[in-house]
């Protein structure tokens, strides 16, 4: 009982403490790679008693230095209680949505079998995507308690917004979930270490040779419900090129204009731990989660036959270190997104959610209803 | 009384206060808020109850769609005016009010629960229960309710749509 | 294990209060949203209900509720929204004209 | 007793006799207006033209003693009662069917130059079509329900027509009257119509098809045949004018002259005559009616008689001899001599049409005179219409070899050998006023000097050919239409051997050919007398014309104001009739009736306005008045349990 909460408090405590230096790093690595794509110098001021190597180091201590000493400005029209309570809510939903993500199988320690994952629910992509839907509230909050008009624009922007892919999204993950026929992430992710050849009906027999080698990872199965689900997910983040919210040329920051210091650190936080989520979610879903390829529970086995064991521990550092590498990979690309492509249009965003994005997912889940019909 | 019944007291109380701060607070937007937490708590206890579907299935929409919906439209008016109750209908309704939680309470503290609950299984309240009950016996009111959403959508697009000429707010 | 009553009486308090809200309150908005705290009182009980008696029609019941519940918010809100074009009000009292 | 069914290829064209006239009204009713008279006028007398061909088709294909038949749909089906639309073509028919489209058609052909110069041509050839449609149905009807539909279809199509000129006043009232009075008469017949079907329905016969009606007629009660036939003859002394229904007749002559001779002169008003024919296996089994028909008919014939002795109108002597030639219809109908009254219906649609379209072309060389006092000395302006006028008064008068001569001779023979002397006695007076009031008549306009002022004088002027016309094939008509039904004495009668076979084998009456040359012989010298009476009083000194009513004799002013007929009526019938309707108009209905409905009206809303209080229109009091009821129930039931 006591050594189960124990364990619990201790996979959340990894997670959270994994997630928020993520993010933290995510700043450093952004300042970086933009100052890499328009070639220049960046980040390289901050130094601690005149000691100014380890940029990183110095940058993940001096950031939150400089956020943390600012004034906390609370515009006096505003509403103090909601303009305080707008960042946790952003903040909050981003972080607790690790909860459910699978960051590797089984760990057997003795006789006891610990899940790699913080909660192991049965709904738990529903869950990422309630948790999802609640980020809202902190733009919406946030931009109405700061009483300032640019805020406000910025808050009825990110809420429709958001609300519109949210819809996308949904729909693009269904194909998926009908795929593996589970809401479970942990399952979902398990689901992904078979091959295709064993998901290959007998009718499509002539396949094997082509395809049969790959792991039926979501990508391979889903390939447009990835490209809609990483697009909806990269506009959820509220990011270039969505985003609209912020906007500095017409809103100057949208809705956090009126926020500074620790609640403006919070939001930025949000935000880097929503492209964290993001890509956790990515690689859950389509590339395989904790998954290596051919990498079963007790070794290699590859589709050629030959087999190669490996103590219980390696494969679990094994699983864990590719499930790390894929989400820094996604986070990357976000951030590659992010400085190389121009900004949409307000009606460009909502064209390309409602008449796009969701015909298409729609598509996607009607094909892929009718061909799991067929197989059967 | 268990832990069970403590968590659950807790949650009630909070419930309880924050429903009614939806009914007696001034601002709107705080209302909504309100709301909101009740309806996380009512999620809670959803999955307390082994409903965890239907208890996310209540923060996604409830809290994620329908609370969304009203802020955006509580912004879009931004009714800045506060509104000047008028006590003797405070009171009477008030008063009515209370006589139906007076008739309401006591006839369900009286009700006998019967034997003892039915032990459910682990699966029960799952997603392929709860689907396969949806689209089993109930598929019927299922396509309905699609219907109903359906007509819902094109109602708000006929309501919302700003006819020629006369601009509306916001 | 919680016993059914709790939960039937707190949804009958939640329920009463929503009443009160829709009563009382002078903002259709508001109104609204009692009308959801309703609802949600409703479903309680179902759920409680369903765990009772382990069935799961109280679950899809539930199911049900909340996607009239969204209609019912949708429309409302529109229509609230067109009301306040024409009347730059949102108080009920303030819209009494459809009367013999 | 004919029953056999005949369906040879002519069978099929039966429908087309109605339906061509119905589709030119149709037609001329939607574009006649666009067509212009020309057109329009030409396409109605093309249909009638048409259905006359046809029937003369029909007339050769139809086998003796056969019927040709032409079942078109049922028309209602109630249980075991079913009608059809169905039309026959029989013998009786045929002979209808021959005087209606051909007569129809010449009086077409002379409305064309008639009507020329009126503005509602079209509409006015829409009601003619219109009318031929109705009486073609009527005729042909195979069943007593169509013939109603085309009996009250004729009756409609004769109101528009006499009120065609409905600018003035007296037209219009003239029309009322005479669908008034016909309403009368037909209510009569449709009660004949119920009495017959429920009669039958009671024996398990539901039918009104006349052939069925033939076979069963056994399974009616003497009793019950004689008050249905009663009925039936009401309808008949509406639509043909007997007594005490003729009074519409004179008034009606308001309308067109063409109408006059084809409506009331020719087809519709002997529509009683072959209704009776028609149903003759029912009127033969009810002595009783038929020797109250006969009574009726000699009546009517005298009383009409007397009455155009005086008349100064040329238009009303003609109608009051057509009232008195029904009259002797009805006699012969009376006598159950079926056959002799068609004859007489024949022969007399010729010459009562020939003497009606004669005085339309003196009233059109007059621009619209009818008074016989302004007239005089025609015969010289305009001799094909005195010529033709002539024959047909001869004709009329029963003159030697004339058509009248044979058919009217062949009524009054009936009577005589059946011993009805009264009756006999009555219609021989009767020709002899004939004669009288046609030739006093005929002096009074065609003889002597003119009377009317310089001015018409002027522009008198002979008809145009296309209504002269007519006039002459109508004047040959009126010589020769009589020769098929010569007596045994002459070269016998064909019409006989081709009508009788459907009226059933008459009483074969033993009498020897002398007392018939006798009879006729008799006849013809009482009308001499007329005529000689006649040119003594007119003829030989026309120069003083009619003298004035005042220093005529009480039975003068008696005739001349037609017995006071209309008065009496008026006085008797119309006065208490009106003035019962106004108090109900007047008080009853606004008082009493509407009093009550506005009365629980204004009570409903009184107490209406009571609870309007309630409504505020405030939601939230509604959604309070639902939190009230709620709690009202949940008390209840906590109450309960």
């Amino acid at each position: 009982m006591i050594v189960d909460l124990a364990i619990i408090a201790v996979k959340a405590f990894l997670v959270l403490f994994m997630v928020l230096n993520l993010a933290g790093v995510l700043g450093w690595v952004e300042r970086k790679g933009s100052a890499l794509i328009q070639d220049r110098i960046g980040a390289n001021r901050a130094s601690i008693f005149g000691f100014a190597g380890m940029g990183l180091v110095n940058t993940l201590i001096a950031d939150p230095l400089k956020f943390l000493t600012k004034e906390d400005f609370i515009p006096p029209a505003g509403d103090k209680l909601l303009h305080t309570l707008a960042p946790c809510m952003a903040l909050f939903p981003a972080l607790v949505t690790f909860a459910v993500i699978p960051f590797g199988d089984v760990l057997i320690l003795g006789d006891r079998v610990i899940n790699l994952q913080v909660a192991n629910l049965n709904v738990g992509i529903l869950y990422v995507f309630a948790m999802g839907s609640l980020g809202v509230y902190g733009i919406v909050i946030g931009a109405w308690a700061s009483n300032n008009k640019f805020s406000l624009l910025g808050g009825v922007r990110g809420s429709a917004q958001m609300i519109s892919y949210e819809v996308a999204m949904g729909l693009s993950v269904m194909g998926v979930l009908m795929v593996y026929s589970t809401l479970d992430l942990q399952e979902i992710a398990r689901d992904q270490g078979m091959l295709i050849r064993e998901l290959l009906p007998a009718g499509a027999a002539f396949l094997q040779p082509v395809i049969g080698w790959l792991p039926a990872w979501g990508v391979f199965l889903q390939p447009l419900a990835f490209l809609l689900f990483f697009t909806a997910a990269v506009a959820e983040t509220k990011r270039i090129p969505f985003d609209l919210p912020e906007g500095e040329s017409e809103l100057v920051a949208g809705y956090h204009v009126e926020y500074s210091g620790g609640k403006f650190l919070m939001f930025f936080a949000g935000e880097s731990a929503e492209v964290v989520t993001a890509a956790a979610l990515v690689t859950t879903l389509f590339f395989g989660g904790w998954q290596v390829p051919y990498l079963m529970r007790d070794g290699f086995h590859f589709p050629w036959g030959s087999i190669w064991l490996l103590p219980h521990l390696a494969v679990v550092i094994l699983q864990v270190a590719a499930f790390t590498l894929k989400v820094l990979f996604f986070c990357w690309l976000q951030i590659l997104l992010r400085w190389s492509v121009p900004r949409f249009r307000y009606d460009q965003v909502m064209r390309l959610g409602w008449k796009m994005m969701l015909p298409l997912a729609l598509l996607n889940v009607v094909v892929t209803a009718l061909i799991i019909v067929a197989a059967q | 009384m268990n832990a069970a019944t403590v968590i659950f007291l807790i949650l009630a109380t909070l419930l309880v206060i924050s429903s009614l701060m939806v009914v007696f607070l001034r601002r709107v937007v705080h209302c909504a808020m309100a709301l909101v937490t009740a309806l996380l708590l009512i999620a809670i206890l959803f999955i307390s109850l082994q409903a965890p579907m239907v208890g996310v299935l209540q923060v996604m929409v409830y809290a994620g769609a329908i609370m969304v919906l009203f802020l955006f439209v509580i912004m879009f008016l931004n009714p800045g005016v506060l509104e000047q109750p008028s006590v003797a209908w405070w009171g009477l309704a008030a008063v009515l009010s209370v006589l139906l939680g007076a008739f309401l309470v006591p006839l369900f503290s009286q009700y006998e629960p019967g034997d003892n609950p039915v032990t459910s299984t682990e699966l029960f309240g799952s997603p392929d229960v709860l689907a396969k009950s949806l689209f089993g016996e109930f598929v019927l009111p299922f396509e309905i309710a699609s219907v109903l959403l359906l007509v819902a959508i094109i109602g708000a697009v006929v309501l919302a749509k700003r006819e020629h000429g006369s601009d509306g707010a916001a | 294990m919680v016993p059914l009553n709790y939960y039937l009486i707190l949804s009958a308090i939640v329920f009463s209060i929503g009443v009160v809200g829709v009563l009382i309150r002078r903002n259709l908005i508001v109104v609204l949203m009692s009308i959801e705290l309703m609802l949600n009182a409703v479903n309680l009980t179902f759920i409680a209900f369903a765990r009772h008696l382990g069935s799961m029609a109280g679950q899809v019941a539930v199911f049900f509720v909340m996607a009239v519940a969204a209609a019912e918010a949708v429309i409302g809100l529109a229509i609230i929204i067109s009301v306040f074009r024409q009347t730059r009000t949102l108080d009920p009292q303030n819209m009494q004209l459809l009367k013999w | 007793m004919v029953s056999a069914e005949f369906s040879t290829v002519a069978s099929g064209l039966l429908r087309w006799i109605p339906l061509i006239p119905l589709c030119a009204t149709v037609l001329n009713l939607f574009w006649g207006r666009a067509w212009g008279n020309r057109t329009a006028g030409g396409l109605a007398c093309a249909a009638v033209g048409a259905s006359f061909a046809i029937a003369l088709y029909l007339f050769w294909q139809l086998p003796a003693n056969g019927v040709l038949r032409d079942p078109v749909y049922t028309w209602i089906e109630s249980g075991l009662f079913k009608v059809n639309v169905a039309f026959q073509v029989d013998a009786l028919t045929a002979a209808m069917l021959l005087i209606v489209t051909g007569i129809g058609f010449l009086i077409h052909i002379y409305s064309l130059g008639y009507m020329a110069h009126d503005e509602g041509f079209v509409r006015f050839f829409i009601y003619l079509n219109l009318f031929i449609f109705f009486m073609l149905l009527l005729v042909m009807a195979d069943n007593l329900l169509l013939l109603f539909v085309g009996w009250e279809g004729v009756g409609l199509c004769s109101y528009l027509l006499i009120g065609f000129w409905y600018r003035d006043i007296n037209n219009t009232i003239a029309g009322n009257k005479a669908f008034i009075v016909n309403r009368i008469g037909d209510f009569g017949f449709i009660l004949g119509i119920f009495l017959l079907v429920t009669g039958l329905g009671r024996q398990g016969v539901w039918t009104l098809d006349f052939l069925e009606l033939q076979k069963h007629t056994e399974l009616l009660s003497p009793a019950m045949i004689g008050a249905i036939t009663l009925l039936l003859f009401i309808g008949a002394t509406g639509k043909s004018a007997q007594i005490p229904l003729f009074v519409w007749l004179p008034d009606a002559m308001a309308g067109p002259t063409p109408v006059s001779a084809l409506i009331h002169a020719a087809t519709m008003v002997t529509a009683g005559v072959y209704m009776t024919a028609r149903l003759h296996f029912l009127f033969v089994l009810a002595p009783a009616t038929l020797s109250l028909i006969a009574w009726i008919g000699a009546a009517t014939a005298f009383f009409a008689a007397t009455i155009a002795l005086t008349q100064n109108d040329i238009k009303k002597v003609l109608a009051y001899s057509t009232i008195s030639q029904l009259g002797y219809m009805f006699l012969a109908v009376g006598m159950a001599a079926f056959s002799a009254a068609i004859f007489h219906v024949f022969t007399h649609a010729f010459f009562k049409a020939c003497l009606f379209l004669g005085s339309g072309s003196v009233i059109h060389a007059l621009d619209g005179e009818q008074d016989m006092r302004k007239m005089g000395g025609l015969n010289s302006r305009m001799p094909t219409t005195y010529w033709t006028y002539l024959i047909a008064t001869l004709a009329i008068a029963g003159a030697p070899f004339s058509a009248g001569f044979f058919s009217k001779d062949l009524i009054l023979w009936e009577a005589f050998s059946r011993g009805a002397m009264i009756l006999w006695g009555i219609g021989l007076i009767t020709a002899g006023l004939t004669a009288f009031y046609m030739f006093r008549q005929l002096f009074m306009v065609f003889h002597g000097e003119f009377r009317g002022d310089d001015h018409a004088k002027a522009h008198l002027h002979e008809s145009p050919a296309v209504m002269t016309f007519p006039l002459v094939i109508l004047a040959i008509g009126s010589i020769f239409a009589g020769w098929v039904g010569a007596p045994e004495y002459l070269w016998g009668s064909r019409w006989e051997h081709w009508l009788q076979p459907m009226f059933g084998a008459v009483a074969a009456q033993e009498s020897s050919v002398s007392t018939e040359v006798l009879v006729t012989v008799l006849t013809l010298a009482v009308v001499a007398v007329g005529f000689y009476w006649a040119y003594a009083k007119y003829g030989r000194a026309p120069a003083k014309g009619a003298p004035s009513a005042a220093e005529q004799g009480f039975l003068y002013r008696l005739s001349l104001n037609k017995y006071y007929i209309d008065e009496i009526y008026d006085y008797l019938i119309v006065r208490p009739f009106t003035g019962c309707s106004r108090f109900f108009a007047e008080f009853v209905d606004p008082r009493v009736i509407d009093g009550a409905v506005n009365g629980v009206a204004a009570i409903a809303r009184g107490l209406s306005w009571v609870w309007c209080g309630l409504q505020t229109g405030n939601v939230q009091h509604y959604a309070t008045g639902l939190l009230v009821g709620t709690l009202a129930l949940l008390a209840y039931f906590l109450g309960q349990s």
